[in-house]
């Protein structure tokens, strides 16, 4: 993998770091507003990967990728909507969203 | 004029039910902004029904077709009925049995709109052959059945539950797509068919992993040790009805992808060998754990919750022997499973109105106080053990034969352990329910709706069984469809 | 001959008539049972009559037990000169003890009984288990007629046990008495010790001869179709039985202790039934024996010895009737001498004559305890519990020879016969073993001599003891509680059956005298009867030794020149071995308790403990597995987003890396 | 109309359960179950004069395609080995129901349940599908454990626990070694007979494994050494007609399922295991005798159930033997001892349902306040220690001399056990009856009309087959002929 | 190499660096609403990026829709839960721990694959404007996806409103 020209595998490499670091605060973030913020991340760096695809990759199906990734952000928008809404909702009943506090339901 | 989608190769009619139900749903929303505030919404409970039944009807209708539409990405064939017709079922059932839910909430209309939304995006789930599609109707049942766990907006444990929920299918479905993105770049294609025409000789690193990406994505939703560990705190936390909806249209859905994925796409390819025995693997490990940690599980619907777990591993063994028969003793179970746990979960709906939480010893006594109703639960319960001649005895019977007829002994033998020892904690329920004294002598009664839903349910438990025949012969000829 | 199915038929029918129905009359029952005995008593006579006017042996048999579609084990009966004199022995003792028993089974009234301070006579009132008595005495005379007519040993065996079962039945009739119902359950279980040896036998036999047939059995082994090794074998397991039945040493514990049943019982099972069975049966498998010397050799054995070591314990005990018990089992060592010797008539003639005097004098000691009970007789309440009850304890009795005269009379004459003194009954058949042992003995059988050693001292020995009881019952004053002003003479429905059995008990006899031709014998044997010649020097060595027994008795306990009491503070140590049985029992128990029970009590709590903690524990562990894994359910979300990682790491490093080097 | 007796033995019942459930509220049920138990009972003595026992093999057959994917049919048909286990059946239920007569505690669903338990094990005995039997010996659990389990003793849930426990980890190795036959024959089908001649063509290994699987199903059932501690436990808790109907047909269950399955399919492992049966079947007598011996001062139930282990470690023996004539006492000893411990259960159950205690250490001289249950008692102690007469003597000499020819020295050990039985079961009865009456028992009575109907009706059986033993004997022969000669 | 190349690579290390950069920062700071402004920076750095890939359309649908309204939604959602936005945002360092050795393994196997895999790299990249083309593409091939979206949108609206509306 030469520095220059800039081809899929960089762009493959990119979107993997930017998954594995949304994964990395997905898993470490205790607020859960954070969690959410790592799970973007995590999306993004599959879009990064989806449209390098659609650039690089031969295929008959044009450009799919990125309509993919359309998808994907229309579905972003959707989750952090209803992601949010249930976060107040449990903000509102315990006056917390640290995730390590909520744990009523175990065992 | 001619459709314009004609020319197109869209035929829109094969999304009747979806569209119906869809469509359906706005009118209950319609119809509760005209009813008056103070007015009983019982009567949407009916309309809801309606809208089942109607969209029941369409699928019906689709029997025996056997197409693909919208450029390969809707596929209809009786599998897809099959999973069309289940889910109804259990929608319909989970609607009968919510009234006791239902009765003292707000937001009723929403409630059922919600049911018929995610409904309607599960039977997109168990008929759409392409990536896009399967991802965007997945996310749409995932978010649905999160704000219906948290529906019960006082209640701590719901929110906690659609929280965990949320937050757990978030991070799967991203595994998921990593591992369709990865697909999409080894095979230029998110058309199953085409992936599978492609992967029929490749077994490259990025096609395993893309393949465990999507096992690890799926697995939660059908609730797979390692990514079960959702299960047990949102089906406690969850409003009941909605649990009984998640272990069985949810959990079917998944399973409809599965199939659609390794019996359809993968099935014959050239990390077919690869991916059956990390089913086994993982047959083994969820049965085991699911069983074992139900054990001594005191909370009724935590109980269920692992419970549920464990027969996902028994399905998982029917989906390891990769069979035209494997896949249809997993339909079949499914059928099976799905009137059990509803009648189960029904039960439980009933009960909230006169227990605290579900803690067994709230159950206890309960034959004297409300006979039927716990006979009723016994034989769900007796049939999720697989004790004869109940329905749960011959899914599971198939299903072991199936593994067995693939050679799967070892595993098979491990299964019919795991069912013995499964006896106990279904036990101990029945055990409270008929040799313990009851603390109240006050009796039980069930509203019309959910005397319905346990009447199907019980009748399904003790028919389907005995009249076995039928229905393994439509199980056998659906899954021909997708192994041929 | 036909009609031989009904000796014990009609005893059987009477058990289950009054068992059924007349349970609440008593008098019914008892007459119930009288008639149907002597109906069969007479149907014996008749059928004795005839075999002994020389019809030939007369079998009938039915297929009884299927063991496979082709063979079948048959229920049958055999009339021959053995069975024929048993049926009309026993139904002829029978018949007498049942009308005696009428007269006995009354008790003193309950009232009072509790503080035992009461003195003067008891008002005597019918036994509250009358019929029930009689019930039982028929289903055990009807055993044992079915056992000593059967023709198989399958059929001998299930009448055997019914004599058990009567036994058991009767012993322990008076339950309420802790004693008794301990006495049956001893009887039983000893004798299964030996049942489970005969069944062994039977078992043995089967499957090496294919028969069970005596008849089969005794040609085939007549013809040397059997080998020695298994005559021996199968003859020493069928011993086994007899040993228990018949109380052979080392079973013999269950037979004193018999005595807790109703007197006439004791006569019963003394007599004719129970202990003659064992006898019988060897008497019955004699060909088989006869074949196998060594099995003979322990017959003998075990019947010489026993006859003297029941005599030396009868020395010493204080019990009338058990006094009795250690006789009889003398005696039946000596027929078991006698069989072992190879003289089948000898064993039974002494059986025979036996059967009458010591039923005679198991009667007439019945008549003096009912006499006792019904002069006050009672126990102080601190009695030592080895002693007998008092109104069997001969040191409480004395001088009712003049009170009851034919009770006495009637005694002395069983008393004389069986301590051998010519011309009474017991002399002729005792002479007869000793002969036979002699006749063996000098057919160059060196233990036999010892034998003969051991049978004649218990002459001896018997002559003493006998008289010993006769003397300290009836001579001297009155020693007793009872107040002897009371003491009179049982009613006449005793006494009679008291008499009617002394006339036997002198002359039953002379059929078998040698200077009379031996008649017994002769029936008996047929053409293998060898006659022998009387010996007088050993039937006066024999008679001298009884007189020397009488008179020793007469000088210790009549003239009281010589003092028991100094006697048996001097011999100390072995008049308590004596007196405490060799602790044979204390043994037994010990070896019951600590052993039998030690390793039941043991097994069990490695059932407990092992067996069901080991399924307990896999329980408990499967349990604690469950809980472990529901630690992993900690309710945080990160946690469980991890697994999902973590699970992926597994799964794609199994199926890029790991799957591929599995192959 | 002689194949619908069959059916009538077996589906009155069931309908009897509907008719029970449906209309049967209150004390009302004893009426229905009473009435329909009788029909069966009366349908089954019919069958059992009709059975012609010049023919060997099944009789009274019956097929109906039933699951036509895996090649089940629902078919039934009896011979000597199940004939008399049927019948036994329908008269310990029918007696069952007489004596819970006035129960008060839930009847409806305490006579529903006898009445599907007794169509369960009547399906057991006739079935000739496995897959049929494998289900009717299923239904057989869930009412076991509601009858222990509601109307037991003060362990009761513990001991319902274990029961079913035990009796579904056996019954799914079962399962396994009834699809694994299915499957390695190649059959296509369950028929017993036809499972039987594809089995033969397996190799012995092979044959001995699945052996081992269905032994291990039937062992519990037995129960065989070292699967039998749930016995004693579930009888201890169990009300007195649930105690007669464990001990008297259940456990032969498990007999029945070694001799038709186990043996009739799998001859050729019968004959390799045939040694390890022997050692197990001794260890099962002597064992349950000492176990039994050791409750002298403990449970009086507890010491009947545990010489029930001991009297079935006889059928084991007489199956070890593998002639016709130790089987042949083998199924004859499963008949008597159904009868026999029926008829000791129940007679504990009087003792209790009076004393309210089965201490034996608390109990003395009872016999003069209950003259008649002292005598039953007796009697049915008698038969079962063997005594010729009664018809526990007939099983167990059949099975001594079948065995006797082939295995000397066990069949030595386990006649041993006729001391120690007479030895406990005389001890016991010594305690329990005899000596002094204590004050506290002084207001005893004695057993009602009702209940001596019950007693005397088992005694009845138990003195009939002993003198006249050919009655059953004869029928058994027939049954076991085809059966031995596998073995000849 | 053309100068073109030259300057995507530059461009792209830059970006990607910023990229990167940005989203490391944005997992471990501490305070929510900083934590919220980098991962702004990030999306900004991937809309470069999705330019750099020929998607212009996806750029702008980056902008407009990801930073223009999910961020917004993001911040209110963090000024709406008040007492949050300071507290320890990690959780502790045992978790922190596998949680990287966890992503690690993740990022290895994945690196490992995507570089190691043999892609079909298609002859002529693709250079073109890609609005239109989206659009009607949307319009036909993919237009079940398209109304599934439409279907997850409604319910996430109505959803979204039940669940926060106070009551």
């Amino acid at each position: 993998m030469a520095l220059v020209p800039v081809g899929l595998h960089h762009f493959l490499v990119l979107g993997t770091l930017l998954f594995c670091i949304g994964m990395y605060g997905a898993l470490s973030r205790s607020n859960a507003v954070g969690i959410l913020l790592s799970l973007e991340l995590m999306l993004n760096g599959v879009n990064v990967i989806m449209v390098a695809f659609a650039k690089f990759i031969d295929t008959p199906q044009e450009l799919a990728g990125q309509v993919f990734a359309i998808f994907i952000i229309t579905v972003a928008a959707a989750e952090a909507a209803v992601g949010l809404a249930i976060v107040i909702g449990v903000y509102r009943l315990r006056n917390t969203i640290q995730v390590d506090q909520i744990d009523l339901l175990k065992g | 004029m001619p459709c314009p989608y004609k020319r197109m190769n869209v035929d829109v009619w094969l999304l009747t039910p979806e569209i119906l139900l869809a469509i359906w749903a706005c009118v209950v929303l319609i119809v509760d902004l005209a009813m008056p505030s103070s007015a009983s919404r019982r009567p949407l409970l009916a309309l809801s029904l309606l809208g089942i039944a109607g969209a029941a009807l369409a699928s019906f209708a689709l029997l025996g077709t056997n197409t693909t539409s919208f450029f390969g990405m809707l596929i209809i064939d009786n599998v897809s009925v099959f999973f069309k017709l289940l889910f109804l079922l259990a929608a319909a059932l989970v609607v009968l049995a919510s009234e006791t839910f239902t009765e003292h909430g707000e937001f009723t209309a929403e409630f059922y709109g919600l049911i018929l939304f995610c409904t309607a995006a599960l039977m997109l789930m168990a008929s759409t052959n392409e990536l896009m599609s399967i991802y965007l109707s997945l996310e749409t049942s995932s978010l649905s059945l999160a704000l219906l766990a948290s529906w019960s907006k006082r209640e701590l444990r719901s929110g906690e539950a659609g929280l965990k929920f949320f937050v757990l299918s978030a991070v799967s479905s991203a595994v998921l797509l990593f591992g369709m993105a990865l697909f999409y770049g080894v095979t230029g294609r998110t058309d199953l068919r085409a992936i599978s025409q492609v992967l029929i000789t490749s077994s490259s690193p990025a096609a395993l992993l893309a393949m465990s990406m999507v096992i690890a994505g799926l697995g939660f939703k059908i609730a797979a040790v390692p990514f079960q560990m959702w299960t047990p705190d949102v089906y406690e936390g969850a409003p009941t009805p909605i649990t009984a909806y998640l272990s069985v249209a949810s959990k079917g859905a998944g399973f409809a992808v599965v199939i659609r994925i390794f019996e359809g796409a993968l099935l014959g390819g050239a990390i077919q060998p690869v991916w059956m025995d990390l089913f086994v693997l993982l047959s083994l490990l969820t049965m085991t754990v699911g069983n074992l940690a139900a054990l001594l599980q005191r909370n009724l619907k935590r109980m269920l919750a692992y419970s549920s777990i464990a027969h996902v591993g028994y399905m998982l063994m029917g989906l390891a022997a990769a069979t035209t028969f494997g896949l249809s003793s997993v339909l079949f179970y499914l059928l099976v499973y799905a009137f059990t746990n509803i009648g189960a979960f029904a039960v439980v709906t009933v009960m909230a109105r006169y227990v605290e939480g579900e803690d067994l010893e709230q159950y206890s006594g309960l034959a004297r106080r409300a006979p039927v109703l716990s006979a009723i639960l016994a034989l769900c319960l007796l049939s999720l053990a697989g004790l004869p001649p109940l329905a749960g005895f011959f899914s599971k019977l198939y299903l072991f034969w199936a593994a067995a007829e693939r050679g799967l002994y070892a595993t098979v033998t491990w299964g019919v352990i795991n069912s013995a020892i499964s006896l106990y904690y279904y036990t101990r329920v029945i055990r409270q329910m008929y040799l313990a004294e009851p603390a109240t002598d006050s009796p039980v009664s069930v509203g019309l709706a959910p005397a319905v839903s346990l009447a199907a349910a019980a009748l399904g438990v003790l028919a389907i069984g005995i009249f076995a025949s039928p229905f393994i012969e439509a199980a056998r000829g659906a899954a021909l469809v997708i192994t041929r | 001959m036909e009609l031989a199915w009904l000796v014990p038929a009609l005893p059987l029918a009477a058990f289950a008539v009054i068992g059924l129905l007349t349970l609440r009359y008593a008098n019914l029952s008892s007459f119930i049972n009288i008639l149907a005995i002597g109906g069969s008593c007479a149907i014996a006579w008749m059928l004795f009559f005839r075999v002994l006017g020389g019809e030939p042996p007369f079998e009938q048999e039915i297929p009884w037990l299927a063991l496979n579609l082709q063979t079948a084990l048959t229920f049958g009966l055999r009339v021959d000169p053995l069975s024929a004199i048993m049926i009309a022995l026993v139904t002829t003792v029978s018949l007498v003890i049942q009308v005696y028993s009428r007269g006995y089974l009354y008790e003193p009234a309950e009232e009072g009984e509790e503080h035992g301070e009461r003195h003067g006579p008891a008002t005597m009132v019918r036994d509250s288990g009358f019929a029930r008595y009689f019930a039982f005495m028929a289903l055990f005379t009807a055993a044992m007629l079915g056992l000593v007519l059967a023709n198989n040993l399958l059929t001998i065996y299930i009448f055997w046990e019914g004599v058990g079962l009567g036994s058991y039945l009767l012993i322990g009739f008076w339950y309420r008495k802790p004693e008794a119902a301990a006495a049956a359950k001893k009887a039983f279980v000893t004798t299964r010790f030996g049942d489970f040896g005969f069944l062994i036998g039977i078992l043995y036999l089967y499957m090496q001869t294919g028969t069970l047939q005596f008849a089969r059995l005794a040609e085939m082994a007549e013809q040397g179709q059997i080998g020695s090794t298994v005559l021996t074998v199968g003859a020493l397991l069928i011993f086994c039985g007899a040993v228990g039945k018949s109380a052979q040493f080392p079973l013999h514990v269950w037979l004193p202790d018999a005595m807790e049943g109703p007197t006439p019982v004791s006569a019963l099972i003394h007599a004719a039934t129970m202990v003659a069975a064992g006898v019988y049966l060897v008497a019955r498998a004699l060909p088989i024996f006869e074949h196998a010397p060594a099995a003979m050799l322990v017959v003998a054995l075990i019947g010489g010895f026993t006859a003297i070591f029941a005599a030396s314990m009868g020395l010493v005990a204080y019990d009338i009737k058990r006094v009795l018990a250690f006789s009889t089992i003398s005696q039946l060592g000596y027929m078991m001498l006698g069989l072992g010797a190879g003289a089948i008539g000898a064993g039974m003639f002494h059986l025979f004559t036996h059967a009458f005097f010591k039923a005679l004098l198991f009667l007439c000691a019945g008549s003096v305890i009912f006499m006792l009970h019904r002069a006050g007789a009672h126990d102080p309440v601190d009695r030592d519990p080895l002693d007998p009850p008092r109104a069997q304890d001969i040191r409480y009795m004395g001088g009712m020879w003049r009170r009851a005269p034919i009770s006495a009379i009637t005694m002395t004459i069983g008393a004389l016969s069986l301590a051998g003194i010519p011309p009474l009954a017991g002399f002729w058949s005792k002479d007869d073993v000793l002969l036979a042992t002699y006749e063996r003995a000098s057919q160059g059988g060196g233990i036999y001599w010892l034998l003969l050693a051991f049978a004649l001292a218990t002459v001896l020995m018997t002559a003493f003891y006998m008289f010993r009881v006769i003397f300290m019952t009836f001579a001297g004053e009155h020693r007793g509680p009872a107040d002897a002003q009371h003491i009179r003479e049982s009613p006449a429905v005793m006494t009679v059956p008291l008499m009617l059995l002394a006339l036997p008990s002198i002359a039953a006899g002379l059929w078998g005298a040698p200077q009379l031709g031996n008649g017994f014998g002769h029936f008996l044997e047929g053409g293998r009867f060898h006659s022998s010649e009387m010996s007088v020097g050993l039937a006066g060595l024999s008679t001298l030794l009884g007189a020397v027994g009488i008179g020793l008795a007469w000088a210790m306990y009549y003239r009281r020149s010589l003092s028991p009491e100094t006697m048996a503070a001097r011999f100390r140590p072995i008049y308590l071995t004596l007196y405490r049985k060799y602790w044979i029992d204390e043994l037994y128990m010990w070896l019951i308790d600590k052993f039998v029970v030690a390793v039941s009590f043991g097994i069990n709590w490695f059932d407990q403990n092992v067996i069901d903690g080991i399924v307990n524990g896999l329980a408990n562990a499967v349990g604690a597995i469950g809980n472990a894994i529901r630690q992993v359910q900690t309710g945080r979300i990160p946690a469980y987003a991890l697994a999902v990682f973590l699970g992926l790491t597994v799964i794609a490093l199994y199926a890029i890396v790991l799957h591929r080097a599995l192959g | 109309m002689e194949i619908a007796l069959l059916h009538l033995v077996i589906w009155l019942p069931a309908l009897g359960a509907l008719l029970t459930m449906l209309l049967g509220q209150g004390t009302r049920a004893r009426g229905w179950a009473l009435a329909f138990s009788g029909l069966a009972l009366l349908a089954a003595s019919w069958l059992y004069i009709r059975y012609d026992l010049r023919a060997s093999g099944m009789q009274f057959e019956s097929s109906f395609l039933w699951l036509a994917p895996i090649g089940s049919s629902l078919r039934l048909g009896v011979d000597g080995v199940s004939l008399p286990l049927i019948f036994l059946n329908c008269l310990l239920t029918f007696l069952a129901i007489v004596i819970s007569w006035n129960l008060e505690h839930r009847p409806q669903l305490y006579f529903m349940l006898l009445l599907v338990l007794e169509t369960a094990v009547s399906g057991v005995f006739a079935s000739l599908d496995l897959f049929v039997f494998f289900l009717f010996w299923e239904l057989e659990l869930a009412p076991m454990y509601l009858l222990i389990g509601i109307w037991g003793g003060p362990r009761r849930e513990y001991a319902a626990m274990k029961f079913i426990i035990y009796t579904v980890s056996g019954s799914a190795f079962m399962l396994i070694g009834i699809l694994a036959l299915y499957f390695f024959t190649g059959a296509g089908t369950f028929d017993l007979f036809r499972l039987a001649q594809g089995a033969r063509a397996l190799p012995v290994a092979t044959q001995v494994l699945f052996f081992v699987l269905l032994y291990i199903g039937f062992a519990v059932k037995v129960p065989i050494f070292p699967f039998h501690t749930w016995l004693p436990d579930a009888h201890v808790e169990a009300p007195t007609p649930v105690s007669v109907l464990l001990a008297g047909i259940l456990l032969k269950m498990g007999g029945y399922g070694l001799i038709r399955l186990c043996m009739t399919i799998l001859p050729d492992a019968a004959r390799v295991l045939v040694p390890i049966l022997v050692t197990l079947a001794v260890i099962n007598v002597l064992y349950g005798a000492a176990v039994a011996l050791a409750q002298i001062n403990g449970d009086l139930k507890k010491m009947i159930a545990n010489s029930s282990i001991s009297h079935m470690g006889y059928v084991i023996l007489g199956l070890a033997a593998l002639t016709s004539t130790g089987m042949e006492g083998a199924v004859m000893q499963m008949f008597t001892h159904g009868t026999i411990t029926g008829l000791l259960f129940m007679m504990v159950g009087l003792v209790y349902d009076r004393t309210h205690t089965r201490m034996i250490p608390d109990m003395s001289g009872l016999a003069p306040r209950m003259p008649f249950i002292a005598t039953t008692f007796v009697m049915a102690g008698l038969a079962s220690l063997g005594l010729p007469g009664m018809n526990g003597f007939i099983g167990e000499f059949l099975v001594f001399i079948g065995s006797y020819s082939v295995w000397p020295i066990p069949t030595i050990l386990s006649v041993f056990a006729i001391v120690l039985t007479a030895g406990y079961i005389l001890w016991m009865l010594l305690r329990v009856f005899f000596g002094p009456l204590m004050p506290k028992w002084q207001d005893l009575g004695d057993a009602t009309p009702r209940e001596v109907f019950a007693v005397a009706t088992l005694l009845l059986v138990i003195i009939v087959v002993g003198i006249y033993p050919s009655s059953v004997v004869d029928m058994i022969a027939t049954g076991v002929q085809p059966i031995a000669r596998l073995f000849a | 190499m053309t100068p073109g190349d030259v300057f995507t690579a530059i461009a792209f290390y830059l970006v990607g660096a910023t990229t990167l950069v940005a989203g490391i920062g944005m997992v471990l700071v501490r305070n929510m609403v900083r934590s919220a402004l980098l991962l702004v920076l990030a999306l900004g750095g991937v809309a470069l990026m999705y330019v750099l890939l020929s998607a212009d359309f996806l750029a702008v649908v980056q902008l407009l829709l990801y930073i223009g309204a999910i961020m917004i939604l993001m911040l209110f959602a963090i000024m709406l839960t008040p007492g949050q936005v300071d507290l320890p945002s990690s959780a502790p360092q045992a978790q922190r721990i596998t949680s990287a050795l966890t992503a690690l393994a993740v990022g290895v196997i994945s690196l490992f694959v995507v570089l190691s895999h043999p892609w079909r790299i298609r002859a002529a990249p693709l250079d073109i404007v890609t609005s239109e083309r989206l659009g009607s593409l949307l319009m036909s091939t993919y237009v079940l996806p398209f109304e599934i979206a439409s279907l997850l949108l409604t319910i996430g609206m109505i959803g979204a409103i039940v669940i926060a509306r106070e009551d």
